[in-house]
């Protein structure tokens, strides 16, 4: 497995130009989630009205696959209804932790394929998730406030 | 200086021959995490097992005899090399656990009314460092914690010094923990003054000697303090065993971690009695094969000689040093110079992420660790969140350096 | 019942080739005290160190990123060989430290504030056993002494059984702890009946497994516990490994023992927040290439078969019985029959002391142990200082028995 | 190494019929020792009288070279002056603990030479020493008392 499998030129392109990057308000939750092993952090806000992903927004430092994997969320999932949210989380995630065995599904993720050369390189795991477990953390929170 | 004939001294290490990612010379640079293990490590736990094995201490076969002399030669080995009787010396599974067993020795004592040089009270300190090894700073929190005790430390400069502020050091120290090598920076502290003024307060001095035992002479008489702890695994000895030395005196009070067979004197339903050191402290089977290979490892290490390799790895950091210098966008974490100085030499680079640095390394071959290194207050320090890490040992050599700045050299250039 | 072929598996054990005490057959019947390995585990462990040696969860180069591989392996292996869930695995040093770690969690747990369902109260109940090995008792004189909670114990019957008074467990009782087969009476205690009882009353089950899992299939569902303990080197597997199980729920809530690199989410000076399990539990460089061999230990076990294993050990059981039965002046401690026993055969002889009966027979190339075996108030219940215990394994076989009889009753006539 | 080296008939006949054994009075210090591997314990009376070793007396439980090793000591060191059994005791734990490489000084043992083979099995080391060691805790005891 090399390098260039790993660090799509969309990838690239998402670190150098992260979609969505800054904090902002109107928000349901905020979480902050850390990468133990490298220290790498996010903290994520998310807005869901009448059942649609209204925004994220987010401020973190981390590395090239940690960034990009956020920024890619961000265009994959804001404006979407939930139900059409959490098969895309699930089939990132299921890609991401897949050892390289899982055929991506460019239909549900989109962009988000790019990133089947991560699933490879398992130190790398949990970098693309960072965001994403963020994201979904987040959006739980928001949920059970909107049901409380 | 003796120079190390590093080109025959790497045929001794089975691993270097593989290659990686494709077709790559594997070049290691990740012994300050663990090093690599020569055939005299792994061809004397094989004999170990093929020809000894047998539970230690408790057995009168013949098996049992030998395997208990192979242990306690491991033990007579491994105290031969830090200058220590053998009986000050404590196996454990790595340098974590030795220091957890100090930790736990003051807070267990603390709480079962043991011994008074053991016990702590509210008021009392314990000093560490901003640059500790996190197995050299949670257990003391843990500590702290138990016993009401508060914690200080020493902070670091901006060039990667100790900030040896003596106002710290008060009649309330009671124990002064600190690091004898970073593991970050390379920093050399001087142990054996720190030692000095701990010891004119009454307080005992718990070195982290897993980044100096394994690269320099370290002689125990000679650093001045009360316990010792370090790991085999980076020293060329096998994974899972570590050491604990402790000042005779000391040790004799001090109340066991774990409790169990073999570390006993008298057992009852409701009541034990424990036996002397080391015994005291290795309860149960002990790493019998691992102390063995450790056994192998000190051997190997003296035949080579320790102070060759401390001035072959100097060389090498003064030319990693130099080298990545030399690189726009880097930025080197740690002394600039090679003065107390050993072979850990961490960087940042402007835009790229360690991860991402360490990921080209890793395609060009070159094994660096990226991260915090487990010091992670130390990069909060340098407001960063990782570094990325290269870090020398015997079998490497100039070419290894030369392929580590190559390597970096690609990553700015693929992220430019 | 399927009968091993042991002459062919005693190919694969390099030690049971070399003869003793001049040229005797090696006659090794101390695998209660440890086992020999074969050559699937020697190489398991050399290949990882020639081959994939690095820092596990650490780095993101490629050695790092194998060695992280074959070290979840390994614990994906145990996992499934007692029918547990990876995460639920802890690796340790040796069984003793597995139940230190459970104990330590009580105390800490009670003197930090932990959860509730490790906390402590006085009058709190913990229930042992008088038949428990060392490791499973000097810990909980431990906690009770720190905690201010009660010992109490089962005691045992004179044919070596477990004198199980239900009137012992009450809603006093918080933890029973007991072994899950007796190291120097064989007996196989019913579990799943003690756990039934304790979890009643809302008490939690601690099982001591060392002498179980290797000799015979445990399924941690079955045996209905909340932690089991075992010992690597006490199942074909390399010294300085052993686990904890433990369920899931339980070991989220745990407080950890040792602290330290690895085991940590967030650090800071002051104070530091800890990863989830089974990393919560291994602080620092952990035992990789033991839990290497370990899972090549597990994988060889499971292909010989745990029933055919254990079948044959209560064969030769059976016929260690009836020969030594058949020796006038010979007593067995521990069950008479074959029922729910294992194969550890203890005994001892009018006239001769173990120690002097355990040195003819170490002449005679058989090699047995003397002594307490780390139970001392076990051997006080039967008002003996020591035993001679013959253990068997798979690589034993009927000329192994016939070895230690006539041994026996050399010793007899030698002393007569 | 075999076993006829270790149990010479002197020691046999030693363990057979133990010279001095029981507890008995006047004495001047009174110990127990244990050895924590095999549970053999020993109870051991010394009497020092002027400067000399009135009477060893003791209740013990162990092995043959245990039991030898005790019932030889007390024939080699009673009535004998204090002076003149330190050095008994000195080169008997030598000898002992000399892992076969030590000479035995029949001049100074005498019959403590049976046990030179111990010294070739390192687990029996500890038995023969049991009862000696019990004897120098006794009377190291017994002249404090005296002293104070
Ligand atoms: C029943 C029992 N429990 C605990 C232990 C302790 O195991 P270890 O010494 O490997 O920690 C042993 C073996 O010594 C044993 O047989
Ligand atoms: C300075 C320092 N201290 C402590 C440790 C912990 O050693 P181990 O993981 O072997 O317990 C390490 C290495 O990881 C280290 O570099």
């Amino acid at each position: 497995m090399n390098m260039e499998t790993l660090y799509q030129e969309i990838i690239l392109d998402h670190y150098r130009n992260p979609r969505g990057k800054g904090l902002r308000e109107p928000f349901g939750a905020q979480v902050h989630h850390v990468n133990p092993t490298c220290g790498d952090e996010i903290t994520l806000r998310v807005q869901v009205d009448e059942g649609v992903i209204q925004d994220i927004s987010y401020d973190a430092t981390g590395c090239s696959i940690s960034q990009a994997a956020t920024s890619v969320m961000y265009e994959q999932l804001v404006g979407q209804p939930l139900d059409q949210v959490w098969p895309v989380v699930e089939e990132f995630v299921r890609l991401i932790e897949g050892r390289g065995k899982v055929e991506p599904n460019e239909d549900v993720l989109g962009d988000g394929i790019a990133f089947a050369g991560v699933a490879s390189f398992p130190a790398r795991v949990k970098c693309a998730l960072l965001g994403w477990m963020a994201f979904k953390d987040a959006t739980l929170q928001a949920l059970g406030k909107d049901f409380t | 200086m003796t120079l190390l004939d590093v080109d025959t001294l790497r045929k001794d290490f089975p691993i270097l021959e593989r290659s990686v990612r494709g077709d790559r010379r594997l070049v290691y640079l990740d012994s300050g995490a663990t090093s690599q293990k020569p055939y005299a490590v792994l061809n004397a736990e094989r004999d170990f097992y093929e020809l000894h094995n047998a539970a230690v201490h408790r057995g009168n076969h013949q098996l049992a005899e030998e395997a208990t002399d192979a242990y306690e030669q491991a033990r007579a080995t491994v105290a031969g090399f830090i200058g220590a009787a053998a009986d000050e010396v404590v196996f454990t599974r790595n340098a974590t656990e030795a220091l957890n067993m100090v930790a736990y020795a003051f807070s267990n004592a603390t709480l079962d009314g043991g011994p008074d040089r053991f016990t702590l009270r509210p008021g009392d300190e314990i000093l560490i460092t901003e640059m500790e090894h996190h197995a050299n700073l949670v257990p003391w929190q843990q500590v702290a914690k138990r016993t009401g005790a508060t914690l200080r430390w020493f902070g670091v400069t901006d060039d990667g010094r100790l900030d040896l502020d003596p106002d710290l050091i008060t009649e309330r120290t009671r124990i002064v923990a600190v690091t004898h090598q970073s593991n970050v920076l390379g920093t050399i502290n001087p142990i054996a003054r720190i030692a000095q003024m701990a010891h004119a307060v009454g307080a005992i001095v718990v070195v982290d000697a897993c980044q100096s035992v394994p690269h320099m002479a370290v002689d125990v008489g000679d650093l001045g303090a009360d316990f010792v702890a370090f790991s085999g695994h980076k020293m060329l000895g096998p994974t899972g065993i570590g050491c604990l030395w402790a000042r005779a005196d000391l040790l004799a009070e001090m109340p066991p971690m774990l409790t169990g067979g073999s570390m006993i004197e008298q057992v009852f339903m409701d009541h034990s009695t424990f036996a002397p050191p080391p015994q005291r402290f290795e309860a149960g089977v002990p790493n019998i094969a691992q102390a063995v290979g450790l056994d192998a490892a000190c051997r190997y290490l003296d035949a080579v000689g320790l102070q060759a390799i401390h001035d072959h790895e100097v060389h090498l950091t003064g030319l990693a040093i130099e080298g990545l210098n030399d690189i726009a966008g880097i930025r080197i974490i740690g002394p600039a110079d090679l003065v107390d100085r050993g072979a850990a030499v961490s960087f940042v680079a402007d835009g790229v992420h360690p991860h991402d640095l360490g990921q080209v390394l890793d395609d060009s071959g070159v094994a660096v660790r990226v991260g915090h290194h487990c010091a992670w207050p130390l990069h909060r320090r340098f407001s960063i969140p990782a570094t990325t890490r290269a870090s020398f040992y015997l079998y490497n050599d100039e070419d290894d350096v030369a392929d580590l700045l190559a390597g970096t050299r690609r990553a700015l250039e693929f992220f430019a």
